[in-house]
């Protein structure tokens, strides 16, 4: 049994159709990079596995058992985790604040706030921020706020872990920080993860397979030499933009 | 009135009262007062604490109150309700305890009363009441509170049917606020309507907020009936009359609840209001109360305008009984009771004597405005003028 | 510590006085007394909800009104205890009912919303009094101010209890969280409906045993005053006022408006409702998080 | 039943419509622009009913041109406003995340100065004067001549706002900015004039709607809650910031007040419109002529 199933997963706005008949499994431990241009519909994907879009057909199974159309909270606490491409940090918080929410409420469920304090500063420590631990959210700078993301999402105790574009906006070391933390994360906690990224090098680097989608449909998955010469896939997609 | 005006003024008068106190000879007696100075019952409040005043101003002018034969000037400490009655209990508390008022005037409407009768039978403190009518008034225990309104719902119902019935209505429509006051009127009126030969042709009620009584006018114009009973408070009775006239709602009998006795009610509809019934026991043109016509000089002059024929009448009246009890027996509360429940008062609208809480000795009586005048048309015996059958409606 | 040891001290102090105060002031004193406490139980309340969700709730004068209603239909069948029960579970069922519907809007819509559900019923309480043919209830035999006196000491108690402990709990967190992002508070693992609902539920009911307590005071029930939105208005001007994140804010601004009111209404009362909304644009103006969070920032500033 | 079909009750909710319609517009326009919740919308009715009121006692110039006078004296207050307070609100971080909540008490205390300094200057009796007050049959309805001007002038105003944010081009910035803010100062609008403008305008169709208001209603200091209620009941039924579907919400909920009760009960009137307004606002929170507008 795969960890995550996909099967037929389809999702209307309206008129529009965002998602049409995906289907793909992935395996626990493994790292799926998702690629596509603009309004692919990548991150439609991830509001659908992580429950904040309800899908129009089509099922997602975690461990064979159905997540679709759950409340995100529910799906949160089977272990699905996501950060948000548009950072959303709880703004009026402490950056431990915006963490220890993730740890009492995710899939953990810690009870003790003493606890989840304690949990959240490992975790803190652990992306960095330990030393910015009292400060209100919103002062952070974009690459903290990033951090932050990943640092609440990891405070639930996910198993399966959604990054939307964490590298987006940072410059290379720190993107590269980035990368060695998600890698880093995957061995120590068992995370499987789907990662986002507009970066093709990282992407590339990191992920064990690529799933591409196109305008709503998926071209293809497999490992990343093989995409990066999949004659589909450049046409749809690295021939639009030239930064590999 | 700017704001520094007004300031300038909250300083004057603070500083004139501060000058003015010691300057009196005896100590002044305390009258407390909690009233609606502001919200939406202030247009209505006013002229009853309009009344007060002049009465206390008078009395200052000839030398002050008589308490048991000395005369001592009286000082009247007002609080703004906010017309909001739930405030009202610990306004008079304040008057009571912290004040220590020597007398206690009522506040404005019936629900405003209601909210004080815990305190007066708490402190044992005998108060006149005025602007208050409803049934449930007889369910308080007597002593405490006096009512010297004769405007009582169920007795009003069979006297407007009887008077009805005289000025040979055969068919009647009826449209009521959704208010305590104004749904008991209604529940009386269709009590005595039934074995009256009056044929009750509709009777709405509508609910508080109403912005436009069209459809309520209209459905009563289709049905010409004889009479027409508008259950209203000022507000509403505004947007009946204006409706009515609107649409030339010809009925000779129309009757609007509470508004007609009003001063603005005669500006705003001038001489539409004649001819239109009220409730109302009191005219100024009721040669058997002589002391009725200066009050009402008096009172126009002061204020530039005319007294409500209601409110400010029992507010007065209010006023002379407390005035009558207190020159004869004093200040002293047990007295007092003793004195307001047993003694006849003469008022200007006449004797009044309490049974329990009630003015037993005014009849119930209605009013009827003719050439801006308010003149009694019932019951006969009272009668200041002969009813009237609404005119036409004039721009 | 010692600032610790020092807020406990004037705690308990605080208590002090308010438990002793029939026995010092006289009744009027003890009225606005009865004020401050009907305000810190009503705006610690509101607090526990809207000021922590951020959903602004223009409709907690449905709560009062309610439990009001309640006591004026029972009073006298029933003991006086057991009538304030069922007044605070009227309206926390009544919370239940219209939190489900409601709490599904966000922002203005929530606002304009319970206010309009505010007016509605009490629009369905007047039709209703119209249909039992009542016109108002007055209230006999009710008891004596010190007796109401403590029961809204003791509401104010548990309503302050109920912020405090809640503010500063799992749940609380929740709340809040809720308050800044409630997307992203759900994709956390918060259940926001559920916890929505709950805190909603839980800030209706001491309102409702308030009402119920007022209206023995006022021995008169009638829906268009009980149910006035004014009261509303008034519960979240004491809670900007004071400051709504949490228990201490309520306490202050309680005691600001009924102290500012005493000063001002006997005087000069058109003038202290302008001077009440010119406070209230300055406050949210100047001092958003209100007097309580003014105090701690400045504290800090000081530390620091 | 012929009473549902007679010419009176149509007018009547035509002319209902066009107050509502016009008291809405302002309201909407200034919660569309820049989401903030104006509860003194109402108050500022008043106001420039006061106006009209004190004009034609003193001078005896009736609202058909006091309105200008009105209009410029709420316009004024709004530029005041704005350029006092709301540009400040606007531009702090803190009080503008909780945008909604912080413009509700500000307009808030803004309606209690309103009211009580109305009350304070001219005591709070109801005023009310004659103007226009001749009566014109219209088929087999009888109609006061003020109430005519009220739905000709309410409707012309209503109309020209609408069609003036329809096509003129500070209305196509206006609604740019309605449809998305962040957006709209990137392709070069200047937000800060058109909210300064809405604000004028807003205000001033406040002021205008009181100023017609008063020749057929009585004005009181306290009487402007109410308008603000049935504004808010008004803009949600055609959605929040929607200027068209405004009229259409004032026309559906005088259809409601006049119809409603004539089949009904008038006992009925508040229950009626508010469970209409619930019941849309769950339904369809965009409003029912709305777009998604979240």
């Amino acid at each position: 049994m795969s960890f995550l199933r996909v099967e037929n997963l389809t999702c209307r706005f309206g008129g529009i159709v965002a998602l049409q008949d995906i289907s793909f499994s992935m395996e626990k431990g493994e790292i799926l990079g998702l690629m596509g241009a603009n309004g692919a519909g990548k991150t439609t994907l991830l509001s659908l596995i992580a429950g904040n879009v309800a899908p129009s057909a089509g099922h997602i199974l975690l461990e064979g058992e159905r997540i679709d159309g759950r409340s995100p909270h529910r799906v949160n606490g089977l272990g699905v985790a996501r950060t948000f491409q548009i950072v959303r940090p709880f703004a009026g918080m402490t950056v431990l604040g915006n963490v220890m929410i993730g740890a009492l409420y995710g899939r953990g469920r810690t009870m003790s706030l003493r606890h989840a304090r304690t949990q959240c500063l490992e975790i803190l420590d652990e992306v960095g921020l330990a030393d910015r631990r009292d400060l209100p959210a919103a002062a952070l700078t974009l690459a903290g706020r990033k951090r932050l993301e990943v640092a609440r999402a990891l405070a639930t105790q996910p198993r399966l872990l959604l990054l939307d574009e964490v590298l987006a906006g940072l410059n290379a070391s720190e993107a590269n920080d980035a990368l060695d933390l998600i890698r880093r994360l995957r061995e120590t906690r068992m995370l499987s993860i789907i990662i986002i990224e507009h970066v093709m090098k990282a992407l590339m680097r990191l992920s064990h397979r690529i799933l591409v989608l196109h305008d709503g449909k998926k071209i293809m998955d497999g490992e990343p030499a093989e995409v990066a010469s999949d004659p589909r896939v450049i046409a749809a997609y690295l021939g639009e933009h030239a930064h590999v | 009135m700017s704001f520094r005006n007004f300031a300038l003024k909250a300083v004057l008068a603070a500083a004139a009262l501060s000058v003015a106190l010691p300057s009196y000879a005896a100590d002044p007696v305390k009258i407390g007062v909690g009233i609606a100075k502001t919200g939406p019952f202030a247009p209505a409040a006013i002229p009853t604490l309009n009344a007060y005043q002049m009465w206390a101003d008078d009395l200052n002018a000839k030398g002050g109150m008589d308490v048991a034969g000395t005369k001592r000037p009286i000082q009247l400490v007002v609080y703004d309700d906010q017309s909001d009655f739930t405030k009202e209990a610990a306004i008079y508390e304040k008057l009571i305890t912290d004040d220590k008022v020597d007398l206690l005037l009522s506040p404005y409407a019936t629900p405003f009363h209601f909210a004080i009768v815990g305190v007066l039978e708490r402190y044992k403190f005998p108060m006149v009441g005025s602007t208050a009518a409803s049934v449930q008034l007889r369910t308080i225990k007597p002593g405490n509170i006096w009512f010297p309104t004769s405007a009582i719902p169920d007795k009003m119902g069979p006297e407007l049917v009887s008077l009805m019935k005289k000025q040979g209505v055969k068919t009647v429509s009826i449209s009521t606020l959704q208010s305590p006051f104004a749904q008991e009127m209604e529940k009386y009126v269709k009590a005595a309507l039934t074995d009256s030969g009056i044929k009750l042709l509709s009777s709405q009620q509508y609910a508080m907020d109403v912005k436009d009584m069209t459809s309520i006018v209209s459905a009563i114009k289709k049905e010409q009936p004889d009479a027409v009973l508008s259950l209203s408070f000022p507000a509403d009775s505004i947007l009946f009359m204006k409706a009515a006239r609107e649409q030339g709602l010809t009925a000779p009998f129309q009757f609007v609840l509470v508004g007609p006795t009003a001063d603005f009610f005669g500006k705003i509809f001038g001489k539409n209001l004649d001819g239109v019934m009220t409730m109302g026991h009191w005219s100024p043109y009721q040669t058997k109360w002589p002391k009725g016509m200066p009050f009402f000089e008096a009172y126009s002059k002061k204020f530039n305008q005319a007294p409500d024929y209601l409110d400010v009448a029992l507010a007065y009246m209010s006023c002379e009984i407390t005035e009558a009890a207190v020159a004869k027996v004093g200040l002293d509360k047990e007295k007092l009771r003793k004195e307001i429940s047993s003694t006849t008062f003469d008022t200007i609208d006449g004797p009044v004597k309490f049974t329990g809480v009630e003015n037993s000795t005014t009849p119930t009586m209605f009013l009827q405005i003719q050439d801006g005048k308010p003149q009694i048309v019932w019951p006969p015996k009272e009668e200041t003028a002969p009813f009237q059958k609404k005119g036409p409606w004039v721009n | 510590m010692k600032e610790r040891a020092l807020t406990i001290v004037s705690i308990i102090a605080a208590l002090a006085l308010f438990v002793g105060a029939p026995q010092i002031v006289n009744a009027y004193w003890l009225g606005v007394a009865l004020q401050l406490l009907s305000g810190i139980a009503l705006t610690q309340s509101w607090v526990a909800f809207s000021g922590l969700t951020g959903y602004v709730s223009l409709g907690h004068a449905v709560f009062y009104g309610a439990g009001a209603y309640v006591m004026a239909l029972l009073w006298q069948s029933a003991a006086l205890w057991e009538i304030l029960v069922a007044s605070g579970f009227t309206a926390a069922a009544l919370a239940l009912l219209i939190g489900y519907p409601a709490l599904r809007v966000r922002g203005p819509y929530f606002v304009i919303l319970t206010l309009g559900l505010s007016e509605l019923c009490k629009y369905v309480v007047i039709a209703i009094e119209a249909a039992l043919e009542s016109s108002g209830r007055l209230l006999f035999d009710t008891p004596d101010p010190v007796f109401l006196y403590y029961i809204m000491l003791l509401l104010a108690v548990l309503a302050t209890l109920l912020t405090w402990g809640l503010a500063r709990s799992r749940w609380g967190a929740g709340l809040r969280a809720i308050r800044e992002d409630e997307t992203a508070a759900s994709t956390v693992g918060v259940p926001v409906t559920f916890l929505k609902i709950m805190a909603f539920v839980l800030s209706a009911f001491i309102p409702g045993v308030v009402g119920a307590v007022w209206v023995l005071r006022t021995t008169f029930f009638e829906p268009m005053q009980l149910f006035s939105p004014t009261t509303s208005f008034t519960i979240v001007t004491m809670a900007v006022i004071g400051g709504s994140d949490g228990a201490p804010g309520p306490i202050f601004g309680a005691a600001f408006i009924v102290i500012l009111s005493e000063l001002l209404w006997a005087r000069a009362p058109q003038f202290y409702l302008v001077l009440l909304g010119i406070l209230l644009i300055s406050f949210v103006l100047f001092i958003p998080r209100g007097i309580y969070g003014q105090l701690t920032a400045l504290a800090q500033r000081r530390r620091a | 039943m012929d009473q549902i079909a007679s010419t009176q009750l149509l007018l009547s909710a035509l002319i209902l419509a066009s107050i509502y319609a016009l008291v809405a517009l302002g309201l909407n326009l200034i919660y569309g622009t820049m989401r903030l919740l104006n509860v003194a919308h109402g108050d500022l009715m008043m106001l420039g009913g006061y106006f009209s009121y004190w004009v034609f006692q003193l001078v005896g110039i009736g609202p058909l041109w006091s309105m200008f006078g009105a209009v410029l004296l709420t316009a004024i207050l709004g530029a005041a406003c704005y350029l006092s307070i709301v540009r400040y609100v606007i531009g702090n971080r803190e009080l503008a995340a909780r945008l909604e909540a912080n413009s509700l008490l500000i307009f808030f205390g803004f309606a209690i100065i309103i009211q009580n300094g109305l009350s304070m200057a001219f005591t709070s009796d109801p005023r009310s004067y004659g103007y226009l007050n001749s009566i014109l049959a219209v088929g087999d309805a009888r109609v006061e001549l003020n109430r005519l001007a009220v739905l000709g002038l309410g409707t012309v105003a209503s109309a020209g706002c609408v069609l003036f944010f329809q096509f003129s081009r500070f209305g196509l910035a206006t609604r740019a900015l309605i449809q998305q803010r962040d957006a709209a100062s990137l392709v070069g609008i200047n937000a800060d004039r058109i909210q300064l403008l809405v604000f004028c305008v807003g205000f001033g169709m406040a002021g205008l709607a009181g100023s017609l208001v008063s020749m057929t209603e009585t004005v009181t200091p306290f009487g402007g809650f109410p308008y603000t209620i049935s504004a808010f009941v008004v803009i949600i039924l055609g959605g929040l910031g929607n200027l068209g579907g405004g009229i259409l919400g004032a026309v559906l909920l005088a259809i409601i007040e006049i119809y409603g009760v004539a089949l009904t009960s008038a006992a009925y009137r508040s229950i009626l419109l508010y469970g209409v307004f619930i019941t849309v606002l769950l339904i369809r929170p965009q409003g029912l002529l709305g777009r998604s507008a979240r």
